[in-house]
């Protein structure tokens, strides 16, 4: 599920940013020795072969009118291990980004976190956990549907941890986390069901891809799999529980304000008089009250505001701005229509 | 009897706005062996996928009678069958059985009658032995020949067929030529090898920047240099 | 998803195409972070801050229709999280619009910001990549410091989306001209899987050979591109423009509107 | 002076046991322009990777005087230069130019021989305003004279091509063999369709099942109708 640019504050995509940019720049830095020539071209058409494989739909039983595809940072992890994985579905996510304009620009952080990193890796780990480097089937299938499963559940539930550290939706996070870890379920149950159905084709038909032994694969060691996945589990864990238990209202903290407490002072004071006088100006001018207007102030503020003038302001400022677009449009128009008789 | 393909005045235009089919009008009897000739990017390619229904743009298409839209589509892919230009992309399963047998199952035939059906069409493409194989261990002739044989084990009355000689060598070619010629289905055939054309078609119908441009014997229209040179294309040596 | 949408406008000619990628690049993400950075519940300034990137769409002649429609196509996860706010939080508000005035709740105003900032960072963005060529982009970012492996990586992917995807079509179509009924789940999943497999066994086959077509070309493992992009004095113009607008935006119109 | 190429007992096996070429033995002079013909699995694609260093066998290979082994292969790269059969493998760039620019930057050309480079080549195939474009806005002939652009603008002495005439039209094609025809540099082309390789060759190998069966002129080969059609292959239309 894609992130979107407005339910992040600044900060934490700022923050999101950072975090893929510097794990991007580490795991580009980490492989450079081991990419040789020959995994380059293989790797940009794997990305493609992500965006090509989402076309291939087939129908879901039970709900008529739906149709699953796969994603396919697992079935990736698993034949290119999971750095490349990591490189390749990032760069996914990115041209995503830039050509298909699903999640914005400055999602763009936390949906590289939560669609390529933690599910390439967490996949992996899974997956190699699970095989324990045998290759009977059995074990292949169950590997690859648990990784799948859990891989796609890390990456959503890191979307209303993100969202809540934004504050920007009223959603409890609760709720919004319920959601997206029970709609994420069905989404990896599908994931894992088809990867695996490939995994079985690819084992029929080049079983090499399956066995490890893409020349040049970069593996992890057993340790460095334990470690990681426990560290990441923590991570998981500790984030959701504090978030979950220790605000069960919907993690109002980050909001400035509390509607419902009146009495309860904005997180972030400033007493520098010029900053409160716009305050004070805003929030007797508002027209299209902030959070900052105080609840319980609200009715009193609105019957003031009922037929006086501030509505005028932003009046002016929407039917300027359409007058502008206005402008713009009718003198490209003309400009064209100038330029084509003679062109 | 109605006809096997009625086209009247088509068009079709791909996403990005290049008008591949520009009022096309055609008609073809049963059991006739029709060859689309044009050059690259003429439209042929385009105008089989329109017969099979997989593009819609304006205007009407008829198949054996019934007229293409969203509630006859799956009654008309049991009449037409399309065989398109790359055999790989017609050979997805992972044996050739499986394959062949696709089309059957889908039409919801018994497993009997399933294997019947895959038998008979391996055989008339004469890929009996390969029935285990995995299509990716045939070679260029035996690939393209299954894939013919995944069209015939649906018993179609109308077979297309997109460039079927490409990247065949001359035995090949010509094993292909009297397998098409020796089968009772009508044939419509894309090609731009008017050696292959001139061999196999009794009417040939010219198609060039999306338009018709001729329409008649295959012999006729393919012995006329003027035209065939004019539209990129050349008199094939067997007529000259 | 059909690639003909991919890159239909960053072919044209305009002045806004003309722009270097890195200029376009920075002014739209300056951009998207300040729209995303203004209050939650303003509706009106956002009506301001579109003016810039319609100004771009109408001056790179890219159709505001495809804009539109691109925007309404990635909505659909956005608009259920803001239609959702209004459930959550009814807190009363008075919102007057010149004349008019209406009762609200502070819910629906957010979920009115969500989706005006929504379409105005993607209209910002869609004026980015619809005015630019992918590798132009590319180098842009190469240049502000995108991983060089990720820069290639990302090369490839986007020349072999137009060559998979029409592989993945013709695969589909083949399928489609021989399924006249559903088989079942079980049936439909291992033939899909077929589907996958065989496209991914091809993609694979097809790397082999751009290896063999790189280094026919002397390729030794070191990538090299000639960069030509070029910051001219219309760049600086545009930038000081953008800049301008917004700080403007920021400084004048915000505190009084809101 | 050097020969071109000289293949002395050249045997390969494919990793699956596939024996692909078996004890080849070949000599070509500088400035010719040869014909590998023969029917489908026959072996020339893999005749073609030996030259270029692609594939390991026993024997040798020597190309211009330099035999092929690690330390030489960047300098063969130089002076021989191949250019495969989909010219979708052969376009990796995201446009003409960089695709272009590709070989003449990794010989480590300046930028402004390089973009002298890409203007030559790009002149000599005719697509000099296509050079902002991306591949996948060229047509099928456009995109296999591209092909051709990326190995011409490394000046290589020899150049060899993969069924250069796939999937082309007629008008298409003569355009292709003018163009070939009027390369100075040694051309090794490997085909199936006779009337190609009859138009452009002076020179033919017929090659089946991994040996090479005859080797001369390539009027006097192609023109063998016994020999020709017991390798699957057919007498040219121009010839007969
Ligand atoms: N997917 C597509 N998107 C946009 N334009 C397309 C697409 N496929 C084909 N075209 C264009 O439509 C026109 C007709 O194409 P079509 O493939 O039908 O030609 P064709 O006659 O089959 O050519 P060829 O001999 O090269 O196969 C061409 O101009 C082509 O560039
Ligand atoms: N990657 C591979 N692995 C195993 N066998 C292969 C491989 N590629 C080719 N072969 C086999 O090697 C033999 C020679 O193949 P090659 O591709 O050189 O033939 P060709 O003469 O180019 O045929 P065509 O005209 O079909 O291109 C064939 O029998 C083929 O099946
Ligand atoms: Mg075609
Ligand atoms: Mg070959």
């Amino acid at each position: 599920m894609h992130m979107a640019n407005e339910l992040l504050s600044v900060p934490v995509a700022a923050g999101t940013l950072a975090i893929a940019a510097a794990g991007l720049g580490f795991i580009c830095r980490k492989v450079r020795q081991v990419i040789t020539a020959d995994k380059l071209a293989l790797m940009g058409i794997l990305g493609a072969f992500v965006f090509a494989g989402q076309m291939v739909n087939f129908q879901l039983p039970a709900m008529p009118g739906t149709s699953g595809h796969m994603v396919g940072a697992v079935l990736l992890a698993i034949v290119l291990g999971p750095h490349l994985a990591a490189i390749v579905i990032s760069s996914v996510v990115i041209v995503q980004c830039l050509i298909f304009q699903d999640g914005g620009l400055l999602a763009l952080g936390c949906n590289i976190i939560n669609m390529a990193l933690v599910p390439a890796y967490a996949g992996y780990f899974l997956y190699r956990i699970v095989t324990a480097g045998s290759a009977s089937s059995l074990r292949v299938h169950i590997g690859a549907m648990i990784a799948c499963v859990v891989a796609v559940e890390a990456g959503a539930i890191l979307v209303p941890v993100q969202a809540a550290l934004a504050g920007v939706l009223v959603v409890p996070f609760s709720t919004f986390l319920i959601t997206m870890i029970g709609v994420h379920f069905l989404v990896g149950l599908v994931e894992g069901l088809i990867t695996v159905a490939v995994l079985g084709y690819l084992q029929q038909v080049r079983s090499d891809l399956v066995l490890h032994s893409l020349p040049g694969k970069v593996r992890l060691s057993k340790s460095a799999v334990l470690a990681t996945l426990v560290v990441f589990t923590i991570i998981i864990g500790a984030g959701v529980s504090l978030l979950a238990s220790g605000l069960p209202d919907g993690l109002e903290w980050s909001y400035a304000e509390r509607p419902d407490e009146p009495d309860f002072e904005p997180a972030v004071s400033n007493d520098d008089s010029r900053i409160a006088a716009v305050d004070d100006f805003q929030s007797r001018y508002s027209v299209m009250p902030d959070y900052s207007v105080r609840a319980s102030k609200l009715g009193q503020v609105a019957e003031q505001q009922a037929g006086s003038s501030p509505g005028w302001t932003s009046f002016a400022g929407v039917m300027g701005s359409v007058i502008t677009m206005a402008a713009i449009w009718l003198t490209a128009w003309i400009l064209r229509k100038r330029q084509s008789p003679t062109a | 009897m109605a006809k096997a393909i009625e086209i009247e005045n088509f068009s079709y235009a791909y996403p990005d706005g290049t008008v591949a089919l520009d009022k096309i009008n055609l008609s073809l009897e049963h059991g006739r062996k029709l060859a689309l000739i044009g050059p690259n990017g003429a439209g042929k390619s385009t105008l089989l996928l329109a017969m099979a229904g997989f593009v819609k743009g304006t205007g009407r298409v008829v198949v054996d009678g019934l007229e293409i839209n969203r509630k006859n589509l799956k009654k008309i892919r049991a009449r037409l069958c399309s065989c398109l230009e790359n055999p790989d992309d017609q050979l997805f399963m992972p044996t050739l059985f499986d394959d062949i047998a696709f089309g059957p199952l889908n039409m919801g035939l018994t497993p009997e009658e399933v294997k019947a059906r895959v038998g008979d069409a391996l055989q008339t493409v004469g890929l009996t032995e390969m029935v285990d194989k995995a299509p990716h261990h045939l070679s260029a002739g035996q690939k393209r020949a299954a894939a013919i044989a995944t069209v015939l084990s649906m018993a179609p009355k109308i077979i297309t067929l997109d460039e079927p000689d490409g990247s065949l060598d001359p035995r090949n070619r010509n094993n292909l030529l009297k397998l098409l010629a020796s089968l009772p289905q009508t044939l419509i055939i894309a090609t731009c090898n008017m050696n292959f054309a001139a061999a196999l078609a009794d009417r040939a119908v010219l198609v060039d920047k999306g338009r018709i441009i001729a329409d008649g014997d295959a012999k006729e229209i393919m012995s006329d240099s003027k035209l065939m040179t004019e539209h990129g294309l050349e008199v094939p040596g067997t007529i000259r | 998803m059909h690639h003909a949408h991919i890159d239909k406008f960053a072919y044209q000619d305009s002045p806004v195409h003309r722009l270097d990628s890195r200029v376009k690049f920075i002014v739209v993400l300056v951009f998207t972070a300040m729209v995303v950075s203004l209050p939650r519940t303003s509706v009106s300034i956002l009506a301001c801050y579109a003016v810039g990137p319609f100004a771009l769409l109408v001056w790179a002649k890219i159709p505001l229709r495809f804009a539109f429609k691109q925007i309404l196509l990635v909505s659909p996860f956005v608009l259920v999280l803001a239609l959702s706010c209004p459930l959550y939080d009814r807190t009363p508000a008075t919102v007057a619009f010149g004349p008019f005035s209406w009762r609200l709740t502070l819910g629906w105003m957010r979920c009115f910001t969500i989706l005006g900032k929504f379409t105005v960072t993607m209209s910002a963005l869609i004026a980015l990549v619809s005015t630019t060529r992918f590798n132009d982009l590319l180098a842009g970012l190469q240049r502000l410091g995108l991983p060089k492996v990720l820069v290639i990586q990302l090369g490839f992917l986007y020349r072999y989306i137009f060559v998979l995807i029409d592989r993945a079509h013709h695969i589909l179509q083949a399928r489609q001209g021989r399924k006249l009924r559903s088989l079942g789940f079980k049936a439909e999943l291992r033939i899909a899987a077929a589907m996958l497999g065989s496209l991914f066994v091809r993609s694979i086959d097809t790397a082999e050979h751009i290896n063999i077509a790189m280094q026919a070309r002397a390729f030794d493992g070191k990538w090299r591109t000639l960069s030509r992009l070029q910051i001219r004095a219309a760049d600086y113009i545009f930038a000081l423009a953008a800049a301008l607008f917004m700080a403007g935006l920021y400084l004048l119109v915000k505190p009084v509107l809101q």
